[in-house]
């Protein structure tokens, strides 16, 4: 319906919008984590639920990451179906080990005969200066071991919809959604925080890259402010003459590879842009998959635009220094594209 | 509070069941490791950690459980599995590798699954603890009277799990028990270099009134048996959480192949004069009037469900090499 | 077992000095974030978590605690690190991200670290704890008597690092000291939602006998010194660990910007009725003969250092950007 | 002396040897860890040592990671020299924040105020049947966390120079010693597993790689186990006319990409081999480098062969099929070298 399409809400409105909607369909489904109650999830991502659910059903927790994360483990082995929120990305270390060890690993371990249909959401991104402890994004670092699905949204549509998928999916998934990107009143503002979400119930596959914008001569990674940069950066690009894509990657695990090698064949030109640390990152895998697979087609070296192996600095100019933005793409890709 | 004699009859027959078990294992667990001990090698490679002496906490518990009650085990969970009724079969051919095991062999000894009991056990100290607590709290929510059971070792009883586990399941007054094993070792180290305090039910009054702590000593079945009858009955009535720390003996080394340097001599032998299964047959004959020749028939059931076990595994092919590729996902 | 004036006045100063440096820091915080708050602008972006009312908990140990003994502060540190004597001008550069800072900008506001009075922090709740332990461990291993202190929430005491650091301190008889300010709340979490137990102290009985557990209630500044004096006596005497838990009071939001929608109506307000500044103040007064001109001349001095601070913060320059490349390595 | 070259260690005895050489020179240094005591380490990287300086400098932990390694970054933070075994590392999932969010930014954060002189010594690997929660390397898991520096030798040769040089250097270093090389008796005896180790002490930079055999034909990046299989490998290519040069990266942090760089520039063709698993990990950092610093020296694509980002299986024959071997580099060498 033309009204419905024309609804604007931000990422976190669309988020706790899909919780919303599960719940009610699924009495299974419930929410477990610090602050997700009356306050809403510090980055808004259960606003409004405790209203209509109760705290039954969105349950604030103990500062207890190891408790309640393997209390969402057993929680689903027995058939329930929980959304546990790790408040900040970088706390995993203290839950490291439900999280990989056994959330991700038990199907695996019982060849098939545990189901864990859970979600782990959890908030990622800097660039508000919150320093080294509360600003990573560690893409790579969920990624890298086996067992979760880990997927990394970017538009209020994607994450209404991929938050849908990921609560259906019977496997674990890690859902990453970016702080600056839920469009909070007390963040920076930014245009592709706030977008059209249709009020119906919809679902965004979880593993398939987007093509935002299709291009001829260089090809553009991104994910989440990348992405946002990206959008940005390839407006410029035109206006000086280069032609790029841009691909919005949404899912990590599984990756999309035939996306990025079908875009790097057309313009034989890659420029992956991460929030993560570049080393052992995401743009180290990509490139990697180019390498082997799309060797033939690169016209140019593969050029990566990353956090450089640094903690996050918390001084305002350091942390823009070490962050990607627009300009830095702008800037890579035409070093690129005159390759 | 007396016992019933189907409950004796089964605890005995379990114990048994379950050490004749560990002893066939022992035994298996040598084929193929001779005369040079490689612990990657043989009819059952990888580590093997035995409950041989331990059976009395299982057992003392698991009497009191149902199938639809949960058993979160640790990187020992042999006696618990046996005792929770775990397909002996399946969990057997699991740990020989084989496609017919519980998790078509992908799993492992430290990694037994069996969704139909509601066992699971993890071979990370103090992982089960949140995840039975997480368990409980679904039997709450789906308003089921079942009830969660954590074993650990009294090491384990030192790891943040311990601690955040029994703290949510207290806040949420969940169906949860905690069994605190305590053989005197985590590995080579003793109780007292791991343990600041002097047995872990004590720790119950760090996690409020709804929290009750029993200790157990002397590997003791029947002191096992009235100790968990109260916990469980107090878990399915909603009255909380509790913790249990039984006395064990752990007659064999931490793994095998342990040489045990750190172990004080004569220390094993004398373990095994207390050993919990001939005396509770002797307790039996004496005090509950079973007869001999009931007892061996019950031994004999035992060990012939254990032989076919074993058997079964043995038979059993293993798994095709591209299995090893599926289930990441489902 | 009087207070020294002397003490009694280093403690009035200092918590007038903790006050006044949040109350400009509550001040600074909003410069740049106005009409519209964005947490990434102003004069001091990024999280802001202020002690204000807490001060009682910080200065009613450090007045026992000398240049060598070691604190370790979590989320919220400023008052800590005052009474502390971190060096002020530094901290408040570093809170400004300038490269006079402590951390030449690269810390910020969760993360000073000052080793000239062995002070650190860190934005993880429960994290200090090991830190603390292991710092005392130090102490101990080269012979000195300086305690570690470490300082939490109530909401961090669910922590399993709680847990493994009081039963690691308690094993080796560590002269270390769990501070539990009990702000009622963790961000929005009540304690009732947080801990399943009445007060923190209790938990000491959880790490053996030689860890020994106070309650200080009202936010009591004296009442907090008399627990502290003897637990910090217990440490130095190598008698082993303590828990002190304060009930203190938390004034503002649980960051700067908080909407604080979970507080009940009129809670500030009456909480800042027992103001335990003024209350102080009176008593003072009162009871220990201060006059008027004399705390007046105390409140000079501190807030004369506190300004300074902030002149040499606001003055001082950011670092160069390639300051971000560095200190990876040494 | 002569002697003393000739004299063969295992692996782990060369590394106890190291650990009580600095023991003996620096009285800040200390071990903590579970069963390294009595019981010497469960791959006995501490064997003896107790005897010589007792329980108050071998100290024996309760199940503690997060207690006993932050003790360890406190201790370090007032002077010490911990070294902190953390048994597998598959464990560090109960301890991770400890170790990336403290002792890895700590030094950063502090602005280099606060030193962290400390080595986590950790057993990686499998191959012997211990299953998914004991069997892994991880890393790529350390590597791609900035702040600590990540070093995996090879030989009781490097076991040896490079524990000295991580026990001095005044980083924090994580210390990944593989099991199997360890050349314990109730393991797999490998030849690489016992080497010529001499009795004084010495020291090997971490940082750097090692050509184990210079080749012209392609490039075999491994380490650890996958450089113990590649010297098997390039045996076996030897023999079928393909002449492999074998680079043991022995550093991840930080990485050679140098020699593997020059390698590649004279080989033209680039294997990497790991035991790690595949996506996001060290061969997808090689291959990147490989791709943007090296990209033109490439004549066929970069071949990667790791862990198929499956949890480990415990039976036998299915670890084995997903675990690198000597068969399966000469296999992925062949048909590289014949691209
Ligand atoms: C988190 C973690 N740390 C260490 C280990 C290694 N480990 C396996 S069993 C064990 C000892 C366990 O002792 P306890 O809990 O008393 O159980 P027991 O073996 O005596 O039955 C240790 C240290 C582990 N598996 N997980
Ligand atoms: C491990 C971890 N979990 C969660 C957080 C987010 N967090 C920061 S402060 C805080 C509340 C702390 O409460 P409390 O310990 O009572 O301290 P207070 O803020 O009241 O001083 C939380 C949940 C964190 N920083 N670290
Ligand atoms: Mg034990
Ligand atoms: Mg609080």
């Amino acid at each position: 319906m033309e009204t419905e399409k024309k609804r604007s809400l931000t990422g976190n409105k669309a988020m706790s919008e899909a919780i919303r909607s599960e719940m009610e369909r699924d009495e299974n489904v419930f929410v477990l984590g610090e602050d997700i109650g009356e306050y809403g999830g510090i980055f808004g991502s259960t606003e409004g639920l405790i209203k209509q659910f109760g705290p039954e059903r969105i349950m604030d927790t103990p500062i207890s990451e190891t408790g309640f994360i393997g209390a969402a483990i057993g929680a689903a082995s027995e058939g329930m179906r929980p959304i546990a929120e790790l408040m900040f990305v970088d706390f995993f270390g203290v839950t490291m080990d439900q999280i990989y060890n056994h959330m991700a690993k038990i199907p695996y371990m019982s060849g098939g005969n545990v189901k864990l249909p859970m979600v782990l959401m959890t908030a990622v991104g800097g660039g508000y200066n919150d320093a080294a402890q509360h600003s990573q994004t560690l893409y790579a670092t969920f990624a890298h071991l086996p067992g979760m699905k880990v997927v990394a949204p970017t538009t209020p549509y994607d994450l209404k919809g991929m938050m849908i998928s990921a609560i259906r999916d019977d496997n674990p998934v890690v859902f990453m959604f970016h702080k600056t990107l839920q469009g909070l009143g007390w963040m920076d503002q930014l245009d592709t925080s706030i977008g059209q979400v249709p009020e119906e119930t919809y679902s965004v596959p979880l593993g398939k890259a987007k093509v935002i914008k299709e291009g001829t001569d260089v090809t553009i990674v991104g994910l989440q402010m990348t992405t946002h940069f990206g959008m940005h950066a390839v407006k410029e690009l035109e206006e000086n003459g280069i032609n790029a894509e841009l691909i919005d990657l949404r899912s990590i695990v599984p990756l999309d590879k035939e996306t990025i090698l079908r875009s790097v064949k057309k313009t034989g030109r890659l420029l992956i842009v991460d929030e993560d640390y570049k080393s052992f990152g995401i743009s180290a895998e990509i490139a990697a998959i180019v390498a082997e697979e799309g060797l033939y087609d690169l016209e140019a070296p593969i050029k990566r635009l990353a956090i450089p192996d640094v903690p996050i600095p918390y001084s305002r100019p350091l942390e823009q220094y070490i962050l990607p933005n627009a300009e830095k793409i702008v800037q890579a890709a035409t070093e690129l594209a005159n390759e | 509070m007396t016992i019933s004699r189907k409950e004796l009859s089964w605890m005995y027959e379990t114990m048994y069941k379950s050490r004749y078990y560990e002893d066939e294992m022992e035994k298996t667990y040598t084929e193929g490791k001779t005369p040079v001990f490689n612990i990657g090698s043989g009819t059952v490679p990888g580590e093997m950690h035995l409950s041989t002496g331990q059976e009395p906490a299982a057992i003392g518990i698991s009497v009191h459980l149902r199938k639809d009650d949960i058993v979160a085990s640790p990187h020992r969970p042999h006696h618990h599995a046996i005792a929770k009724g775990v397909d002996l079969k399946r969990m057997t051919a699991e740990i020989f590798g084989k496609k017919t095991g519980l998790s078509k062999g992908k799993g492992g000894h430290m990694h037994l699954f069996d969704p139909a009991v509601h066992f699971s056990c993890s071979g990370i100290v103090g992982a089960g603890l949140p995840q039975a607590a997480g368990a409980a709290l679904a039997a709450k929510k789906k308003n089921k009277d079942s009830v969660a059971v954590a074993y650990i070792g009294e090491g384990a009883a030192n790891t943040g799990s311990f601690h955040e586990s029994l703290n949510l399941a207290s806040l949420w007054n969940l169906p949860y028990i905690v069994v605190v094993e305590n053989n005197s070792y985590g590995i080579s180290v003793p109780k007292s270099a791991s343990t600041s305090v002097a047995s872990n039910d004590l720790r119950a009054s760090a996690y409020g009134d709804n929290v009750k702590g029993y200790y157990v000593k002397d590997n003791d079945p029947i002191a096992m048996y009235h100790a968990s009858k109260e916990a469980v009955e107090r878990a399915r009535k909603g009255e909380g959480p509790s913790i249990i720390e039984i006395e064990t003996y752990r007659f064999l080394g931490h793994f095998q192949g342990d040489a045990e340097g750190y172990r004080p001599e004569g220390e094993v032998e004398e373990l095994r004069e207390k050993d919990p299964i001939p005396l509770f047959r002797d307790l039996l004959m004496k005090d509950h009037s079973f007869k001999e020749d009931e007892l061996v028939s019950l031994e004999e059931k035992a060990k012939g469900e254990v032989d076919e076990a074993y058997a079964f595994a043995r038979e059993s092919d293993y798994p095709d090499l591209e299995e090893a590729l599926d289930n990441v996902f489902i």
